[in-house]
């Protein structure tokens, strides 16, 4: 089965389920109808994709075309094919999720219209052969987005939000048309493919500015500080599928980006070029947990942890691209091959966990760590969803998270290969900023669940929270990919293994995989583990103690009795750990970053002892907004005041500018 | 903290060998009284009962009842009647039952 | 009180003090008592808070029986200064009185108690903490005089803890063998925002207790009121009823209770230091503490016939007479265990480490408090009732008093040594003057009828210990007033805790201070 | 509410019983939590000193516990001031089962305080006492000798005395 005619019905179904939308989306039926089409087109993405990596690159076919864009040219390459599964397989979630979500309504028509036109788009970026129908779906892309996230624009947070996304969006635009037109012009073609063929006619130094270009553009969307300030803004305001899918697709873009141009277009290169590249996604990872750790707002908790596995990807791509340049071939295509598989498992636990976020916020109507709790009781489905999405995200074992973690480290690991001691202490560098990374995540995610699930609830709507009438089918799908992508890795990675011989020409299978499920990073005299026996054994651990406890369990009468208080007269929710103060030792180790500045209310000051309410804040400074983007904006707007007053209005005045134009152009002709 | 260690074992064993062997020390405690039946009258046990500060005694008929888990060995019926009452030297008081901790003492005393 | 050094109101300060109070001045030995309308109290009490070296050591309320009103409220001033003591007395109409812990804060914690025991309240309005009764106790609650009018959650302080930090429960059953007390640590998860404690868990009533008492069992009830401050509190106790009866103790019997209070002393700075070695986990330091404090114990067993020297204070003198010979045989050794633990703890730098700069009162905090004792002393603040009040034996015996400036745990434990071998020092010099047994006769009943009020005062191992009694024709008690040194200290525990602390500061600080619940919630 | 109430024994047949029970279960390691309920700190502090080098009470294997859920023994001082009573009820609960009360102190035997609106004057009533130790406070051997009576490994002597001086002058 060949992908393209696969992916051409998607997108059909997609134009279909957006004209379905936005013609009776006011309607419950309206609305399911939209999902049911929009799933389909998801599932045919999925197929689609998974077609894309059995038969490798297909060749380009141009579709049409107009004096404008040039031809319309489509191409479906193994590459593209990870990103498109992953998007069938969001859009499948999501279409099950939807209908529960959304009140239908006109808005939510029109939102859903948007969102299927949205996938629509980057379906057609990933399909993209040429630079043109690339730029234009991304920019198509990019502006569907930002209508996405403008689904309430009556609030002033979103729209802060939505432009936040868009403006950064639009300079990241700026810097991808440059990378493509020095590609276009040194190869002297718009055909991807060609341009992957001739890039050596691109030379040493255009070939670092493009990359550098892309890097930086597809930065943006992907969210590598410091180009990551649009995340924390536009997710928490945009409805929880909206998020969704910005984390789990959106963000992958740019990494699709940056792997396009790093492994298919451009690859080889300067060893620096991808010890910059790691040195990005390193820097990203920490800053961006570290950040997710202060967080109260489940959403933008979520957007921060959402940086930190984007850095997790950036940095094993730019290991890769350093490997290469030492000729490592073998460990070149496995830290992509790694990468792309954090790809995959990233974007489904991140969908999960912004789906259940959306209904938390529904059960309970906040968002905000410090006012839920105890939900576990209130909400069991949902709860047990979460917690599998939280183990994979956190990178426990024996989910997906650990499984393509383990292979990054594992690549990481082998920098001695290189031979060069520096560059091999620096990629060592990078593996100790992930196992940071990791730990913070660990701790970030226990808070990440502990606090809304377990314990007391802290407000009346987390005790009254239900989920009945909770869309569930959405998140259990991913919840079971996660798992499947776990104890299926073995497979899942032969089958990616295979598919990415067509970017990097690197058979990697008999060392990979040889045979009995076991799994070795590029070489067999390194380490090795199986993800399946893994998870089988771990079951097996948990089950044996219960085992001897159900075996052993005293048959003689038995007390339950409340848990040991200390005899006060009642706990209350106030007095259990909260988000924040759970998190307050990383405040203090790290306050170099956070720069907190802590307030404190409290009634015993004067006079002696009197004890009351105590109010107690600590507030990280934004010291990207503040020290980076401020300066920016503030020159900008110095800039349009001083260009203003030759925009006087007065016709005359723009006759003498048309004539002065002229003049110029004249003497310089013919000078 | 070795230095300490070292102080602990130059100090030397203070352990009491209770209850294997008998404390010296006990004899220093205030232990309730034991009372002379034979020089209690009805209002030489009234005036017992008059000043005891935690009602442990009580006058039943020609007994004087003696609840020692009251005592608090204050040793005020010792200051008021010596010739009736003296410390018992007993510190080994623990019972268990209330009931063992309550004594009557017959009054054999001739009133005067 | 018949031990008047000459010159009280002497001094120039004072005596335009009292003129500025007002007419009517009555004046037993050191103590004055002042009537002012309530009215006037207010620019009263800014004159005297202003005076030189007076500190407000007490306030409390009494009413004239069967919740009749007007309710009477004492303000206790020591004038330590000038070597007396001031009573101001306000009849209060009504259920206001304006607001004195807004001029002296340390009448805060008595603010709240009056509101629970007689329900009048200051003027200000603002949040009253809760102190002696358990949140549920309605109107029905036994009590000094009238419940509150108000609800008391219209009057209570309410705990709220908001932002980003939450609330530590712990207590009141804490650790093993210490007292019950509820402490709210309001934390950041890493420092100590904040500290409020809860002592209503013990509260026995026992002042309640006492009224209709005779003095003798009033004696028995105070003794056992805070069983490691029993001599000093008894002290204060019998002090005031032989003020109020004009009892005059024999010197023998004075000496014998100035044995007894300096014995507490110093069995309770050994305590506090092997508190202090369990705090920072210095276990074999712990031993030798408690070593010391074993045989310091069984030396007041020796000696008085108790190891917490309860019956020795009786009401007109002392009722035990000291065992000289056990004591000149027992004593030295003893202390020798204290002294050898002491120096080699402040030899040990893991523990000055933990000790220093922890739990810090600043002199102005402890003189705002109106703290006293060790831990006053230990900010810089010279006072000591023993040296400013001194009664017999310590007109001829003065104390030197230790004072530290630190104002942290290290120097309420340097305070303590110093004051442990000052004890020793007065028990020698005491025991020189042929201490005994020995109870003051009462005056003939017909020349002077028992009756009236008096004001007594000792200095406990924890500092000014305060009892005042009312006592009524029959010579039974209408009205006693005990404030233990604890009820004046724990309140400065609360502002040490907040001093840039971290949990694990709060046991050390804790054992520093050695107060006792029982104290504080009699 | 003791665990023997269904046995339909007397108090002091199941406390027999259960000291009996408890030599066999806990043999030679016994884990106390206190409980003050309105002492003076004067019990506390003679408690304090049972762990002290010249009691020293771990080398007869009783051992102090901060935790209900580990204790098997309860120390009790103090009148059971009312107030208080909801907590100590909690404490007692919190034990698990066979567990041994020992009243501490004349307080805790309701010799200082009578029973009136602020405490209860004594434990007796609101748990259900194994063991009485009588003393004000009661001194470090009082409370080692109750403990092993409370244990069964020394035997109830009080009950054989009279507390007169007949004959016997001391």
């Amino acid at each position: 089965m060949s992908p393209l005619p696969v992916m051409a019905g998607a997108a059909v179904a997609w134009g279909v389920a957006a004209l379905i939308a936005l013609t009776c989306g006011s309607t419950r039926a309206g609305i399911r109808a939209c999902c049911a089409v929009s799933g389909l087109a998801g599932a045919a993405a999925l197929a689609g994709g998974v077609s894309a990596l059995l038969s490798g690159n297909s060749r380009v076919v141009s579709a049409g075309g107009s004096v404008v864009v040039g031809t319309l040219q489509l191409q479906a390459t193994s590459l593209a094919g990870v990103f498109l599964a992953l998007l069938g397989l969001i859009a499948v979630a999501t279409a099950a999720y939807v209908p529960r979500y959304h009140e239908p309504g006109h808005a939510t028509g029109l939102y859903l219209g948007v969102y299927n036109l949205a996938a629509l788009a980057s379906l057609a970026v990933l399909a993209a052969g040429n630079v043109v129908t690339f730029l234009v779906a991304w920019e198509t892309m990019a502006l569907l987005c930002y209508l996405l996230i403008l689904r309430r624009p009556r609030r002033r947070e979103v729209a802060a939000g939505a432009f936040w996304f868009l403006a950064l969006s639009e300079i990241g635009f700026v810097a991808i048309v440059a990378a493509f037109v020095i590609l276009a012009a040194k190869t002297h073609t718009m055909q991807l493919d060609l341009i992957a063929a001739r890039a050596h006619l691109v030379s040493g130094d255009w070939r670092v500015a493009a990359y550098l270009l892309a890097l930086a553009g597809f930065g943006f969307k992907a969210g590598l500080v410091p180009l990551h300030v649009w995340l924390p803004e536009a997710h928490p305001v945009a409805p929880a599928d909206g998020s969704a899918f910005l984390s789990g697709l959106i963000t992958k873009l740019g990494v699709y980006g940056i792997a396009l141009f790093g492994f298919e277009l451009l690859p080889g290169g300067p060893a620096w070029r991808g010890v910059l590249t790691m040195a990005a996604g390193a820097v990203t990872a920490a800053i961006g947990i570290l950040y997710a750790l202060n967080e109260r707002d489940i959403k933008r908790f979520l957007a921060y942890s959402t940086i930190e596995n984007i850095g997790i990807i950036v940095t094993a791509f730019g290991a890769a691209m350093t490997f290469l340049a030492y000729g490592q071939r073998l460990l070149w295509a496995f830290l992509l091959l790694a990468g792309l598989y954090h790809v995959a498992n990233h974007g489904c636990y991140k969908t999960l966990l912004f789906q259940e976020a959306g209904v938390i916020e529904h059960a309970t109507g906040t968002r905000d760590y410090d006012r839920l709790g105890g939900l576990a009781h209130r909400m069991p489905r949902s709860s047990v969803i979460t917690f599998v999405g939280t183990l994979g995200i956190a990178a426990l074992p024996p989910l997906n998270g650990f499984v393509s973690e383990w292979l990054i480290f594992q690549g990481l690991f082998q920098g001695f290969r290189t031979g060069s001691h520096l560059v091999a202490i620096l990629i060592v560098i990078a593996a100790a900023i992930l196992g940071l990374t990791g730990g913070l995540a660990v701790y970030a995610f226990v808070r990440g669940y502990g606090i809304p699930f377990l314990g007391m609830p802290r407000t009346r709507q987390a005790a009254a929270a239900s989920e009945s009438r909770q869309p569930q089918v959405g998140p259990a799908l991913l919840a079971v990919a996660c798992v499947a992508l776990a104890v299926g890795a073995p497979v899942m990675l032969a089958g990616l293994a295979r598919a990415m011989r067509t970017v990097t020409g690197v058979t990697l299978r008999p060392v990979l995989l040889p045979g009995n499920l076991t799994v070795i990073p590029a070489h067999t005299n390194f380490s090795g583990f199986s993800p399946t026996w893994l998870a089988v054994f771990l079951l097996a651990v948990c089950a044996v103690p219960a085992l001897i406890y159900l075996a052993g369990r005293p048959r003689g009468a038995s007390r339950t009795e409340p848990v040991w208080d200390g005899g006060i007269v009642t706990f209350k929710p106030r007095m259990q750990y909260s988000a924040m103060t759970f998190s307050a030792p990383t405040r203090v180790m790290f306050d170099a970053l956070y720069r907190p500045s802590v307030s404190v209310e409290r009634a015993s000051d004067e006079p002696a002892g009197s004890s009351g309410p105590v109010h107690y804040e600590s507030e990280a400074t934004p010291i990207f907004e503040r020290y980076l983007y401020r300066p920016v904006i503030r020159a900008f707007e110095w800039l349009a005041d001083l260009v203003r007053p030759i925009q006087s209005g007065d016709v005359n005045l723009y006759l003498f500018y048309v004539f002065a134009a002229v003049l110029v152009a004249y003497l310089v002709a013919a000078l | 903290m070795p230095l300490w260690t070292l102080r602990g074992l130059r100090r030397g064993v203070v352990t009491t060998r209770y209850p294997a062997r008998p404390e010296p020390s006990a004899r220093l405690l205030p232990t309730p009284p034991a009372f002379q039946p034979d020089v209690l009258t009805r209002d030489l046990a009234d005036r017992l009962v008059a000043v005891c500060p935690s009602d442990a005694l009580a006058r039943d008929g020609d007994a004087l009842v003696f609840d020692v888990g009251a005592c608090t060995a204050c040793g005020r019926c010792q200051a008021e009647a010596p010739e009736a009452a003296a410390s018992s030297g007993e510190f080994e008081l623990a019972a268990t039952a209330r009931a063992h901790l309550i004594k009557r003492i017959p009054l054999g005393g001739r009133p005067a | 009180m018949t031990t008047v050094q000459p010159s009280l109101a002497g001094e120039p300060g004072l005596s335009e003090l009292l003129t500025g109070l007002g007419r009517d001045v009555a004046r037993d030995g050191r103590v004055l008592t002042v009537q002012v309308p309530t009215a006037g109290l207010e620019p009263a009490v800014r004159r005297i808070a202003a005076h030189r070296g007076a500190r407000l050591a007490d306030v409390f309320a009494s009413d004239p029986g069967e919740d009749r009103t007007p309710v009477t409220l004492r303000l206790v001033w020591g004038l330590d200064g000038d070597r007396g003591y001031l009573i101001t007395e306000s009849p209060v109409d009504g259920e206001r009185y304006p607001s004195l812990s807004e001029i002296a804060p340390a009448a805060f914690a008595e603010e709240c108690e009056i509101y629970e025991q007689f329900g009048i309240r200051p003027a200000s309005g603002r949040p009253l903490n809760r102190v002696a009764l358990p949140p549920w106790a309605g109107p029905e609650w036994p009590r000094l005089g009238r419940a509150p009018a108000e609800p008391p959650e219209d009057v209570h302080a309410p705990h709220h803890v908001g932002g980003h930090a939450f609330e530590f429960p712990f207590g009141p059953v804490r650790q093993v063998a210490v007292e019950s007390l509820y402490y709210g640590l309001v934390t950041s998860g890493e420092e100590l925002v904040d500290l409020y404690l809860f002592t209503w868990h013990k509260h026995r009533g026992v002042e309640w207790r006492l009224r209709g008492c005779t003095p003798a069992e009033a004696l028995f009830f105070v003794e056992r009121t805070e069983g490691l401050g029993a001599v000093g509190n008894a002290w204060a106790f019998a002090a005031a009823v032989e003020a109020a009866l004009g009892l005059e103790p024999p010197p023998q019997a004075m000496a014998a209770r100035a044995i007894a209070l300096e014995l507490e002393r110093l069995y309770n700075h050994a305590a506090a230091t092997a508190a202090l070695c369990q705090s920072t986990g210095l276990v074999i330091g712990q031993a030798a503490a408690e070593i010391a404090l074993e045989r310091l114990l069984r030396v007041n067993a020796a000696v008085f016939g108790h190891r917490f020297l309860f019956g020795v204070v009786g009401i007109g003198g002392s009722r035990r007479a000291p065992d000289l010979a056990a004591l000149r045989r027992d004593l030295p050794g003893a202390y020798g265990e204290l002294r050898r633990a002491a120096d080699a703890l402040l030899t040990t730098n893991s523990f000055l480490d933990r000790l220093e700069a922890t739990g810090v009162l600043t002199e102005e905090a402890a003189r705002r408090l109106a703290l006293v004792g060790p831990v006053a002393r230990a900010t810089g603040l010279a006072i000591d009732t023993r040296a400013d009040h001194p009664v017999p034996p310590y007109g001829e015996f003065p104390p030197d008093v230790a004072v530290q400036q630190a104002g942290d745990v290290l120097a309420r434990f340097r305070v303590m040594l110093t004051e442990a071998a000052e004890s020793v020092r007065l028990i020698g010099e005491i025991g020189e003057t042929g201490p005994g047994a020995g109870l003051a006769v009462p005056a003939d009943d017909a020349a002077a009828p028992p009756g009236g009020t008096g004001l007594g005062w000792a200095e406990s191992s924890r500092g000014e210990s305060l009892a005042w009694v009312a006592l009524d024709g029959a010579g039974r008690i209408t009205r006693a007033r005990l404030r233990p040194a604890a009820v004046r200290n724990w309140r400065g525990f609360d502002d040490a805790c907040r001093s840039q602390n971290v949990f694990t500061d709060i046991p050390i600080i804790e054992a520093s201070f050695w107060l006792t619940v029982a104290g504080t919630s009699r | 509410m003791t665990s023997q109430d269904t046995t339909g024994l007397t108090a002091a047949e199941a406390s027999a019983e259960l000291r009996r029970t408890v030599a066999r279960l806990f043999g030679r390691s016994l884990h106390i939590r206190t409980l003050d309920t309105g002492s003076c700190a004067a019990c506390e502090q003679e408690i304090r000193l049972l762990a002290a080098p010249h009691y020293d009470l771990n080398r007869l294997g009783f051992f102090f516990t901060p935790a209900p859920r580990h204790a098997d023994l309860l120390m009790v001082t103090g009148p059971m001031v009312r107030a208080f009573e909801n907590a100590a009820r909690k404490t007692y609960e919190a034990m698990p089962d066979p567990k041994i009360v020992v009243a501490t102190g004349a307080c805790a035997l309701g010799g200082v305080y009578q029973p009136d609106p602020f405490t209860h004057g004594g434990i007796g009533g609101t748990l259900p006492v194994d063991v009485w130790i009588p003393g004000c406070p009661p001194s470090p051997l009082a409370l080692l000798q109750g403990l092993l009576v409370a244990v069964g490994r020394l035997a109830d002597k009080v009950k054989d005395l009279d507390f007169s001086l007949n004959g016997t002058p001391r």
